[in-house]
């Protein structure tokens, strides 16, 4: 268990936080989704990395090769790839509303405009 | 470099340049994935990731302006909150079975017989291919759904009304 | 034959309507054939119900690839119980949703809202009759994009924001629970939840499987808004459609808790989450958190949605804190909590809606003497917060009866005595409600008399008389829970 | 941008190509990378790519609204109903071993029409997408 076989899960660590610090820390929503799909885009490594072998090749199976990648973890973030993407574009939609209706996208500023105007303008 | 361009992404107050560093960040993120043998991957990756992605948030920006108001308030509370997730994943993948060992578990069940069988039963020498639309077919239709949610999800949101209603204070 | 493929049409005749509905693209269509689908869901799950409690669990193998290859559809005691509860409150909001959706929606839209309501629908039985992981977590994408979009759909902006935060906190559960699945996954090389199962015992305590189930727990409590992670909670069911807010709230948190059951005592194992690690006793302490602040909370609020919101979150906890007990009896109370407070709010969720759409908003100042102005609604109410409270006769008597029960065989009194008394604030929350009905006169906010239309007055009604119903007789409830129990301590999947 | 002649030329150009590369990408699926999805995308990057030289009243007029849109929902019509048409052959849902006489066949018939059900679904959802963003921005667009 040493340190240098596990790096590619530290990568992994270190960009799922800097996505989700992001997402928690930043008012913008705009910002806030762009942090979110950093987080959902560092599980794709902790999925793919640990299915490389090391001398294996791409899972198209051909005559001249015997050692291959698992392709099962391809395929499940092939899928997570699309429903990350789904939500990206259903987040920027709400965004876009928002933005329409309350003329900001800071999360602070939307609040306030909802103290001041319980009712709604 | 993926990590300097996620890094950087958290920095930067100018929500342009952040989309473009995402976009590098996808396109780094692809690449990687080539060298792990995720060509499948790897190739959705940029086209979602670095393409569709790029093009969707500056859309929206177009539509909500592009500078974020503020430096942040309290910064620590949030990275105590991500740090706590840090050193639970820490935990957890210190136990996993070390990079490219090929007596893990993922390598020793059920993948096998897709590699062995999978040309053989499906006629399809693309594992990938055969797992994604025969043996985990059903999974891919949710995915198919996932996309025409987000579809129809999108339009019921956007869609310009004919007539202004007035079920919209 | 069709009977053998019940399984997948289940599923699947629920997603094949969305796509219709978007091609026909007419709102009574579509409305129409939401209708029958989620009344042909109702049907299948009773039938489902009535195979597995003959003749034991049953697998359906997607696209004849057996377990682990293929994906496998299984419906064993639990989660047919949840099947139930999920499409038969689904068969009884689409007939109220008629006059609600077309009242609080602009017109083009509405084929778009019964399209995303079947999708809503689908995900959430798909992830309850799934036996795979990682499909588990398409179909949870599914209806939480379409929850997204239909609670975005309210009629005040705020509804936004609040779709806005669920989506956020919504995705980083899903997240989250990914990340747990793909370490269980990256531990055994399996997806299937029996599999898993099967594997596992072999690495107990190792240490990906523990932050396995640390990720697992924390993202699907974001889902089921267990405290303190509800914060998105109440806005969502305060601001959505009426209808909406009814179905979801009946349904979407408690296939969640189903989720949690399934991977604590299905796949993890009762002897390693409950012999070995401490997770009864930080759900119980979270559980009671959740119950009192929640409720003291709900005591305070302006508006009768927001209310019964927060009183959903207390509501939680009850179930969960069956959970926490993880005995036989604890477990069933939990199971029967589930059934029963899906009822409950789901007939004052509709009865709100009613008074929605008279009077706008539901803030108490609107409620002033409503008793007189809207008689039948404001008796169901009264009648469906009795349930909440747990007054005997009612469902919600059931469940409080089965947690004390509970307690009581683990001999902690305290529990005994704190389910009671927490009841009592719930009888606050809901005199406040009996107060400005029945108490007060007609205020200048009060809408004019009438009742609401019948087309939502009988499902809501429908609903008030099941929480009756099952606190009369609790043949169906109670032996279905207590055999989903006995299933869950049993350590099968 | 309207105006620029070099652009206009050039996508008249490739935007052929790229819908020829989509439907390459599409049926290379099974032996090398690629399949329905990025094939999707792919087509729907060379429509806006073409509403971006052309304008979107172009793009508008070349693949109209209600295309789309049905398209979004006939690509996932054409899933599941291979799903059903397995179901109707007396298999499983989902089945591709009795769509042929010949259970490869079969498996081979059924994924196709599979990736044909993503590649209409995806390539609908991205444009209706951009088409709701884009008309979002300019209502004169209508």
């Amino acid at each position: 268990m040493s340190v240098a076989s596990h790096y590619s899960y530290w990568i992994t660590v270190l960009l799922m936080t800097a996505g989700l610090y992001i997402v928690i820390a930043r008012g913008n929503l705009v910002k806030k989704l762009i942090g979110l799909a950093i987080f959902q885009t560092s599980v794709y490594l902790l999925y793919i990395a640990p299915g490389k072998l090391i001398g294996g090749t791409a899972p198209i199976v051909a005559e001249a090769f015997k050692l291959y990648s698992n392709p099962l973890p391809h395929v499940l973030i092939l899928t997570a790839i699309v429903v990350g993407v789904a939500t990206l574009a259903l987040g920027l939609a709400i965004t876009v509303r928002v933005r329409e209706t309350y003329g900001s996208i800071e999360e602070d500023e939307i609040l306030a405009a909802d103290r001041d105007d319980p009712d709604g303008a | 470099m993926m990590a300097v361009a996620a890094i950087a992404v958290a920095l930067q107050r100018n929500l342009f340049s952040a989309v473009v560093l995402a976009g590098i960040y996808s396109f780094l993120m692809a690449t990687v994935l080539v060298a792990l043998d995720a060509v499948d991957v790897a190739m959705t990756e940029a086209s979602v990731g670095a393409g569709i992605s790029t093009v969707l948030l500056l859309g929206a920006l177009h539509l909500c302006g592009g500078e974020e108001a503020k430096p942040l308030a309290r910064p620590w509370p949030p990275l105590a909150v991500a740090l706590t997730i840090v050193a639970a994943l820490v935990y957890g993948t210190l136990g996993l079975p070390a990079f490219s060992d090929p007596q893990a578990a993922p390598h020793t069940h059920v993948v096998p017989r897709y590699l062995e069988q999978g040309p053989k039963e499906t006629g399809v020498p693309n594992v990938v291919t055969a797992v994604l639309a025969s043996y985990r077919g059903y999974d891919t239709l949710g995915e198919v759904l996932v996309v025409f949610t987000a579809g129809i999800g999108v339009i019921a949101l956007l869609r310009r009304a004919r007539r202004r209603k007035e079920g919209k204070p | 034959m069709i009977l053998e493929h019940l399984p997948a049409l289940q599923v699947t005749v629920p997603l094949a309507a969305a796509p219709l509905i978007v091609l026909v693209r007419q709102s009574t269509v579509a409305w129409g054939v939401a209708t029958a689908v989620s009344w042909f869901a109702f049907a299948a799950a009773l039938l489902l119900a009535t195979q597995v409690a003959g003749g034991g669990p049953v697998s359906y193998a997607l696209g004849s690839w057996p377990p682990p290859w293929g994906i496998e559809y299984r419906v064993d005691a639990l989660s047919a119980f949840v099947l139930v509860l999920v499409s038969g409150v689904a068969a009884v909001v689409a007939p109220f949703a008629w006059r609600s959706v077309a009242a609080e929606l602009p017109r083009d839209r509405v084929y778009l809202f019964y399209a995303l309501y079947c999708l809503c629908l689908a995900g959430l039985l798909g992830m309850t009759i799934t036996g795979d992981a990682f499909n588990l977590f398409v179909f949870m994408e599914i209806s939480s994009l379409a929850s997204y979009v239909l609670i975005a759909l309210g009629r005040h902006r705020r509804a936004l924001l609040a779709a806005y935060q669920y989506l956020i906190l919504g995705t980083i559960g899903a997240t989250f629970y990914v990340i747990g699945v793909g370490l269980l996954y990256l531990m055994t090389g399996t997806l299937n939840l029996a599999d898993m199962a099967a594997r596992l015992p072999a690495l107990a305590g190792t240490r990906p499987v523990l932050a396995a189930l640390a990720f697992i727990t924390v993202g699907v409590s974001l889902k089921l808004a267990l405290f303190p992670l509800h914060l998105w909670l109440p806005n969502a069911y305060a601001y959505a459609p009426s209808a909406v807010t009814a179905f979801l709230a009946a349904t979407a948190t408690k296939v969640s808790v189903y989720i949690l059951l399934r991977f604590y005592f299905g796949v993890f194992g009762a002897r390693l989450v409950v012999g070995e690690l401490p997770m009864p006793e930080i759900l119980l302490a979270l559980s009671i958190l959740a119950i009192v602040t929640a409720s003291l909370v709900a005591l305070w609020q302006a508006d009768l949605k927001r209310l019964l919101a927060y009183s959903s979150v207390a509501q939680i906890g009850y179930i969960t804190l069956g959970v926490g007990m993880a005995s036989r009896d604890g477990l069933t109370a939990a199971v029967v909590h589930l059934f029963n407070h899906g009822i409950t709010k789901g007939a004052l969720f509709l009865l709100v809606g009613g008074i929605a759409l008279r009077a706008g908003r539901a803030g108490f100042e609107r409620l002033q003497g409503l008793g007189q102005v809207m008689p039948l609604t404001s008796l169901g109410i009264v009648l469906a917060g009795l349930s909440l409270i747990g007054v005997p006769g009612t469902a919600g008597f059931i469940s409080k009866w089965y947690l004390v029960l509970g307690a009581i065989e683990a001999e902690r009194w305290w529990l005994a005595a704190l389910v009671v008394a927490t009841s009592l604030i719930a009888v606050a929350y809901v005199w406040r409600f009996v107060e400005a009905a029945y108490l007060a006169p007609p205020g200048a906010a009060t809408p004019q008399p009438g009742e609401a239309p019948r087309a939502m007055l009988v499902p809501a009604w429908l609903l008030v008389a099941a929480c009756i119903w099952f606190g009369l007789d609790t043949s169906f409830t109670v032996r279905g829970a207590r055999s989903a129990a006995l299933l869950l301590l049993g350590g099968a999947p | 941008m309207r105006r620029e002649p070099v652009l206009r030329v050039v996508g008249k150009l490739l935007i052929p190509y790229m819908l020829l590369f989509a439907l390459y990408v599409q049926f290379h699926g099974d032996f090398g990378p690629g399949g329905g999805f990025q094939a999707g995308v792919i087509a729907a990057a060379a429509v806006i790519f073409y509403a971006l030289i052309f304008g979107l009243p172009a793009a508008r007029r070349l693949v109209p609204e209600t295309v789309v849109e049905a398209m979004v929902a006939l690509g996932v019509l054409i899933y599941l109903g291979v799903g059903f048409a397995g179901l109707a052959l007396g298999g499983n849902y989902l089945d591709y071993f009795v769509l042929d006489r010949d259970p490869v066949a079969g498996q081979h018939r059924g994924i196709f029409w599979v990736e044909v059900g993503v590649l209409v679904t995806v390539a609908g959802v991205m444009l209706k997408i951009f088409y709701v963003f884009a008309g979002r921005a300019r209502p004169a667009g209508e």
